[in-house]
């Protein structure tokens, strides 16, 4: 019950990191969109564990922090990208300025 | 089936000195003619240990696979060493001509290189046991000639290189296309007498016939393929000359040959109606060409237009699927390469020496360059078909042929076809000889050799003009072009 | 069951509630507290499915690390995006496909076997051989220690990519702005009291981790934090890039667990293979180093590229 | 389930193959200065590594190695296939080439350590390490896991000139990456639920057609897509492959986007072979057919000469997105079967060199003019005739004419067309040997052109520059001439999907 409970609310996540991804502009609101759609499929994960009984599956979980941290190394790596992306050209987004 | 070694010699000759050329420095002369010319004289050497035994009946083989079932194979037949020969003979000539017509001029490194690369790629071609080797040797001739077409690098050539290329990679893209069909449906398809095509349905038959002689007609210059042939005239002449005698359109020639006699079979071809047709366009590009021909002031478009004509009668013999007609169009193979060839040597000498590009400064040319000019006319007179002439012997060939075949209008295909070749090329003739050159008068003469260019300019187109000559007059030993196609005709036909 | 089905039900409506907030907010800092308390709150739902290991990891890393990081660079980072976004129309079409999205990831949840396929058995069967008592460890350092290994090198590599981004005049330098906070002020008051804490828990996440949730990743961004704060607090400097006592320490991690693991193809017969009788002091060992490099690594993350000259 | 000893008698060098980059990688931190010749040590090493495993490979038949003695589902398994095989060579032998190209680019002043030559050369290292473990994993998971391992080396090596205009390309590439390997996750985390196992030889047992498993294949597909850049998906790739430095533009354009493409096989012939379909299969394909026309026609109008190279890469890769449709599909006429198989594994094979020359000649004359606006490199042939002979040679095999390998690819994709008798994806690869043909030959054209007084390169271009472009260009040519080889490896543990097709 709160495995599926949960399965459903990653699957909600995914959809709002996946919108917030491809709709926002700001580099930095991307990458936030990025972990959050992320997070979504770790606590998708994370119910996948659970229904395995009380405990859950450690396995799941051991992947997942290993996810977490691959996550934030990315996180970092963007975050300096677009440190110096705004102080070269003043502009947060990768996108390259209409017309 | 014999060693395989020999045809791998054969294409070595050429191959190798095409990669060792390329990695000489510009200056390195001596070494970049040294090696050009043993290639030559190696190649004509080992051809001519061949024509002994192949007359006897022996082949050579050599066959790997690319992928499992799917065999490089070259093998030496009759059809094929009438091709190497011809293009290695007329190969050492080239040479010879292009060391001289090139002086010092830059880049010739990349020239000789991509020269014997086009040699190579054309004795792969004649070689080539199976389609899909006759295919990717057929490509690396498109390759290797466009570096030639565009070596002058101006703008001219480039458009002229552009046009060569898209007509090409368009035929070989037909050519490809008819391929992967055709072995799609039978597997890898080699090259044996009567063809391995028979059970196959009508359409399919029909289109991949199209398809494929469609692909190569490109380079065989069949109207209305044949744009890029005139403007490719921009290149220098001995490109000209491996272009139109030695390589391209012969390999577009050739590769028909193979198509009808070894990839379908007269039989087949026959069979399903696909000759006349063929025959049709080639008799129509024959005149065509002629007519072209005829309107064209600048002598080596002139000639250019000559060869879309000429080249089609060698289609044409076949199309006829007659004997005796495919006799007259595997002799032309050789007969036009020797004629056209010298024609190209000479306008070429001409140009260089006495500036003569049009037709209308061709006054007095024979005095002046009294040895060129007998090449030029003996030429021309086989062209048209006088006899004793090399060129006579085709046409008589397939005169005769058409008639076996029951095609009566090819016989006024070639009667109007030698009448216009006669009025384009008879004035050229009677210029030289008859008018005085601008500004002396009548009856004037200048000493015999006095403005002749460089021997290697003079030699080869002499030397072409002798073989076409000899050709025709000797037409009856077994050895001679007629000889052999003869003998690939009685084999092929089971005669 | 039914409270805790009601907490359940209240703390994902407010999971969405702020991850969506994060997404709609209009300027940058809102959007970052917003997820900042979201890395929180999912805190507590791996504490709920179980995985206190996760929840450790979620709160430290997901939440904390990452958090600073966002907050630190939109302290810096001032500009609005100025490329218009996709249209009305288009982003309720985006919408509705990410929707869909959801959708039919909720129908493949529900639609996912009973009972439910898991390696509870395995695991249980095969974790005696490693002495451990904490079956995430076990699973992070020995059966599946060649991920770890791997992610580990994912750490280092997204180091080396910080750093490529310094100008060339600047290498070799410091990262970051050197802190100087008053002396009498909150921020160096905290850097002088929590750091000795932060170092003891620290320790202890990584001496439980064994048997007990926690590990060395969860210990080294412990440890990794309570260095940014003594960094924050003007306390101690971000050492420079060249230093090789510092590149020592980075590599110190990987390097005994490649060392380690090549040892066990002599020992154990296989790669990252660990002979039973000392596979604890071994994955102990190793789990030291790593957690040692973690934390450097991690907070040097943070601290971003080289900025000073050296 | 107690640790069990390796189950394999031979050497493990498929671990060898992958511990070698990633340990060269780790130590050449600390390194510093030395990095670069650690580098240039490790590489030649490599490839005796790749050898020894492919000849392992080759002899024993397929390769497993259960990690840590812990066999899957629990523990992690490498797996070497004939496939891997080959890719694992092509990319030591890639490797090779833009090592001893970049050994002067990328090096700093005695007895100093600068920046780019540090990083370059210790992202290189863990960008090899990175293919390797992808080339050679068994694992869903762990191959996630290397995919980022893989991303984090890329997108440095991308911005490693700090420009704006790389920045930018970087960041973008960063994102549809990130993007990518989530959704790659996601795909995995619904296979796990569902079947209990990540490893791909027992989800091949596992896995059925239903519904789960196709929503995790369409994730994890699409992801994968991202990352191969397949049209429409491929806006990141030109501006960042043309923003690298050339010896970096060269691995990322050749090797690092075949890795999430050999994956999309990996998944689609080994894993889930029984829930493949057909349509997918034909819609996989459609997508690789808009690639090869879209990025021709945008390659044949670009200015500069390393973005026409960078399109020519989202051109090149529709190719092999056409083998899915067409495996298997041989009729009996053929003697080769699985001809798409071979043929599209060949394609990658062949372009991976072709493409490596491509960008090393681009940057040599972008070096040599200062610029790389195609127009304006009038002559430039004449000053450097073995870089453009290259160019030309690596163009051949992107035309798949003769003699090159990407024609013998070209041909097994043929002719696997016409005899399943899906014909149009025969025209699609026709078009695109003739739209390729147009741009290859537009750059060649000005290197080729004769300019009043002879150009002067504007610095000099070291001599073992051109041979490592040369080399690699003859790689290329190679393969058509002798692809015998490679292609017999390759049917070592071919997936029965490859023989059968999908659907």
């Amino acid at each position: 019950m709160t495995a599926t409970l949960y399965g459903l609310t990653g699957a909600a996540l995914v959809g709002i990191g996946l919108y917030g991804l491809i709709v926002r502009r700001h580099a930095l609101r991307r990458l936030l969109a990025f972990n959050l759609l992320g997070s979504g499929v770790f606590l998708l994960f994370g119910a996948v564990a659970e229904r395995a009984g009380p405990g859950g599956d450690p396995v799941p979980h051991a992947m997942i922090i290993t996810g977490i941290v691959v996550a934030l190394a990315a996180t970092a790596l963007g975050v300096a990208l677009v440190l110096h992306l705004a102080r070269e050209t003043g502009r947060a987004e990768p996108d390259p300025p209409e017309g | 089936m014999r060693g395989a070694l020999l045809p791998l010699l054969v294409l070595a000759t050429s191959l190798v000195p095409a990669v060792v050329i390329f990695f000489l420095s510009e200056h390195a002369w001596r070494t970049r003619t040294a090696i050009n010319i043993a290639g030559a004289v190696g190649k004509l050497a080992l051809v001519a240990y061949m024509l002994d035994s192949v007359a006897a009946g022996a082949e050579y083989e050599l066959r790997f696979p690319l992928v499992p079932g799917l065999d490089f194979l070259l093998r030496v037949d009759a059809l094929a060493l009438l091709f190497v020969t011809l293009s290695a003979a007329l190969w050492l000539l080239t040479t010879i001509y292009a060391i001289a017509y090139l002086g010092e001029g830059p880049h010739q490194s990349r020239f000789f290189g991509f020269f014997s690369l086009c040699v190579a790629a054309t004795t792969g071609i004649a070689l080539s046991g199976s389609l899909i080797t006759f295919f990717i040797f057929y490509e690396l001739l498109t390759l290797s000639t466009w570096p030639l077409v565009v070596h002058r690098g101006d703008g001219e050539s480039f458009a002229a290189g552009r046009k060569y290329l898209a007509y090409t990679l368009g035929g070989s893209t037909s050519l490809l296309l008819g391929i992967v069909w055709l072995e799609g449906l039978v597997g890898p398809i080699e090259f044996t007498r009567h063809g391995t095509l028979a059970g196959l349905d009508s359409a399919t038959l029909g289109i991949c016939f199209l398809l494929l002689v469609g692909g190569l007609a490109v380079k065989a210059a069949i109207v209305p393929l044949h744009a890029w042939l005139p403007a490719a005239m921009v290149a220098p002449a001995p490109v000209s000359a491996l272009l139109h005698a030695v390589a391209v359109v012969k390999a577009g020639a050739f590769g028909i040959l193979r198509v009808v006699l070894d990839v379908f079979g007269i039989g087949l071809v026959q069979a399903e109606g696909l000759g006349v047709p063929l025959a049709a366009m080639a008799s129509l590009t024959i005149l065509y060409g002629s007519l072209r021909a005829l309107a064209q002031d600048d002598i080596k478009r002139r000639l250019a237009f000559s060869t879309v004509s000429q080249v089609s009668y060698i289609t044409l013999g076949v199309a006829l699927a007659g004997p005796v007609a495919a006799v007259g169009g595997l002799v032309h193979l050789v007969h036009q390469g020797l004629m056209k060839i010298t024609l190209f040597f000479c306008a070429g000498a001409l140009a260089e020496t006495l500036h003569i590009h049009k037709v209308g400064e061709m006054d007095g040319a024979g005095r002046r360059m009294p040895l060129t000019m007998l090449a030029f006319s003996i030429a021309a007179l086989g062209m048209i078909g006088v006899p004793p002439v090399a060129g006579f012997v085709s046409k008589w060939y397939l005169g005769v042929g058409g008639l076996q075949a029951g095609q009566v209008w090819v016989i006024f295909v070639l009667a109007g076809s030698s009448l216009l070749n006669a009025a384009y090329f008879l004035p050229l003739v009677y210029r030289a000889w008859f008018v005085p050159p601008p500004g002396e008068r009548a009856g004037g003469w200048t000493p015999l050799l006095a403005r002749e260019g460089h021997w290697g300019l003079v030699l080869p187109p002499v030397a072409t003009a002798a073989v076409a000559l000899a050709a025709g007059l000797f037409a009856a030993v077994a050895l001679s072009p007629l000889g052999w196609a003869r003998l690939i005709v009685a084999r092929d036909y089971g005669l | 069951m039914t409270a805790l089905w009601l907490l359940d039900l209240c703390l994902v409506a407010v999971i969405l509630a702020v991850a969506l907030s994060a997404v709609a907010a209009r300027d940058l800092f809102a959007a970052t507290v917003f997820f900042v308390a979201y890395g929180l709150l999912i805190a507590l739902a791996w504490v709920r499915l179980d995985a206190v290991d996760v929840a450790l990891a979620e709160a430290a890393i997901g939440a904390g690390l990452t958090g600073v990081l966002l907050l630190g660079v939109t302290a810096r980072v001032h500009m609005e995006a100025r490329t218009p976004g996709p249209g009305r129309g288009m982003r309720l079409a985006i919408g509705a496909g990410c929707a869909a999205v959801s959708v039919a990831l909720a129908a493949a949840v529900l639609s996912l076997p009973v009972p439910a396929p898991s390696l509870v058995p395995a695991v249980e069967a095969a974790i005696p051989a490693t002495g451990l008592g904490n079956p995430v460890t076990a699973v992070l350092l020995a059966f599946r220690g060649y991920d770890t290994l791997l992610e580990t090198l994912v750490l280092l590599l997204a180091l080396l990519g910080v750093w490529s981004l310094a100008p060339d005049r600047l290498w070799g330098g410091r990262p970051g702005l050197r802190h100087r906070a008053r002396p009498e002020g909150t921020l160096a008051w905290l850097g002088r009291l929590l750091p000795p804490i932060g170092l003891l828990v620290g320790v202890y996440v990584f001496w439980i981790g064994s048997d007990q949730p926690g590990g060395a990743f969860q210990a080294g961004t412990i440890l990794a934090a309570v260095w940014l704060l003594a960094i924050m607090a003007g306390l101690s400097d971000a050492p420079p890039v060249r230093s090789l006592a510092l590149r020592l320490v980075l590599v110190a991690g990987p390097v005994v667990f490649l060392g380690i693991g090549t040892a066990g193809l002599f020992v154990a017969g296989a790669f990252l293979g660990y002979p039973p009788a000392a596979a604890k002091t071994l994955i102990v060992t190793v789990e030291a180093a790593l957690t040692l490099s973690i934390a450097a690594t991690l907070a040097l993350l943070v601290a971003g590229a080289p900025e000073r000259a050296p | 389930m107690p640790p069990v000893a390796a189950p394999e008698a031979g050497f493990p060098w498929i671990v060898l193959a992958i511990l070698l980059p990633l340990a060269g990688m780790v130590a050449a931190l600390p390194l510093g200065r030395h990095a670069r010749a650690l580098a240039l040590l490790l590489i030649p090493a490599g490839l005796v590594v790749a050898l020894l495993l492919a000849a392992q490979v080759w002899r024993e038949g397929e390769v497993t190695y259960a990690l840590g003695g812990w066999t899957p589902p629990l523990g992690i398994a490498l797996r070497a296939d004939g496939f891997s095989a080959v890719m694992v060579v092509t990319t030591a032998v890639v490797l090779l080439g833009v090592a001893l190209f970049a050994q002067s680019s990328f090096r700093a002043p005695p007895g100093e350590e600068t920046r780019a030559a540090l990083l370059f050369w210790a992202l290189l290292l863990g960008l090899w390490g990175a293919l390797n473990a992808a080339f050679l994993g068994n694992d869903l998971f762990n191959l996630y896991v290397a995919l980022e391992l893989l991303t984090l080396a890329a997108v440095p090596m991308a911005s490693l000139e700090a420009r704006a205009e790389t920045l930018a390309a970087a960041l973008r590439y960063l994102f549809f990456a990130l993007a990518g390997s989530v959704l790659y996750l996601l795909g995995a985390v619904l296979l796990y639920g569902a079947y209990g196992t990540l490893d791909i030889t027992l989800l091949a047992e596992r896995a059925g057609p239903e519904p789960v498993t196709w929503a995790a294949a369409a994730l994890m597909t699409a992801g994968l897509l991202a990352k191969t850049a397949l049209f429409p998906l491929h806006l990141w790739l030109p501006p960042a492959h043309a923003g690298a430095p050339a010896a970096a533009s060269a691995v990322l354009s050749a090797l690092v986007v075949k890795a999430s493409f050999f994956l999309v096989l990996r998944l689609w012939f080994d894993a889930l072979p029984g829930v493949m379909t057909a349509a997918a299969g034909q819609l996989l394909a459609a997508l690789g057919a808009g690639a090869i026309l879209f990025g021709s026609v945008l390659a044949l109008h670009q200015v500069r000469m390393k973005l026409l190279v960078a399109y020519s890469t989202v051109a090149q890769l529709g190719y092999l997105f056409l083998m899915v449709p067409l495996a298997g599909g041989g009729g009996a006429a053929q003697p080769w079967d699985a001809g798409a198989w071979s043929g599209g594994v060949l394609h990658a094979v062949s372009h991976a060199f072709a493409k490596a020359a491509m960008f090393l000649a681009a940057g040599l004359f972008l070096r040599a003019a200062g610029h790389d606006r195609i127009a304006e490199l009038r002559g430039m042939g004449a000053a450097l005739p073995m870089v453009t002979l290259a160019f030309g040679l690596a163009g051949l095999s992107l035309l798949g004419l003769p003699p090159s390998g990407g024609f013998i690819a070209k041909w097994l994709l043929l002719t696997t067309a016409m005899a399943s008798g899906q014909w149009w994806w025969a025209l699609v690869m026709f078009a695109g040997g003739l739209l390729a043909a147009g741009y290859v030959f537009r750059a060649l054209t000005p290197l080729l052109a004769r300019t009043e007084t002879p150009v002067l390169p504007g610095r000099p271009v070291p001599r073992h520059q051109q041979w490592a472009v040369l080399g690699l260009a003859l790689c290329s040519v190679a393969l058509g001439v002798a692809p015998l080889m490679p292609f017999a490896l390759l049917q070592v543990g071919r997936p029965e999907a490859a023989e059968e097709g999908i659907g």
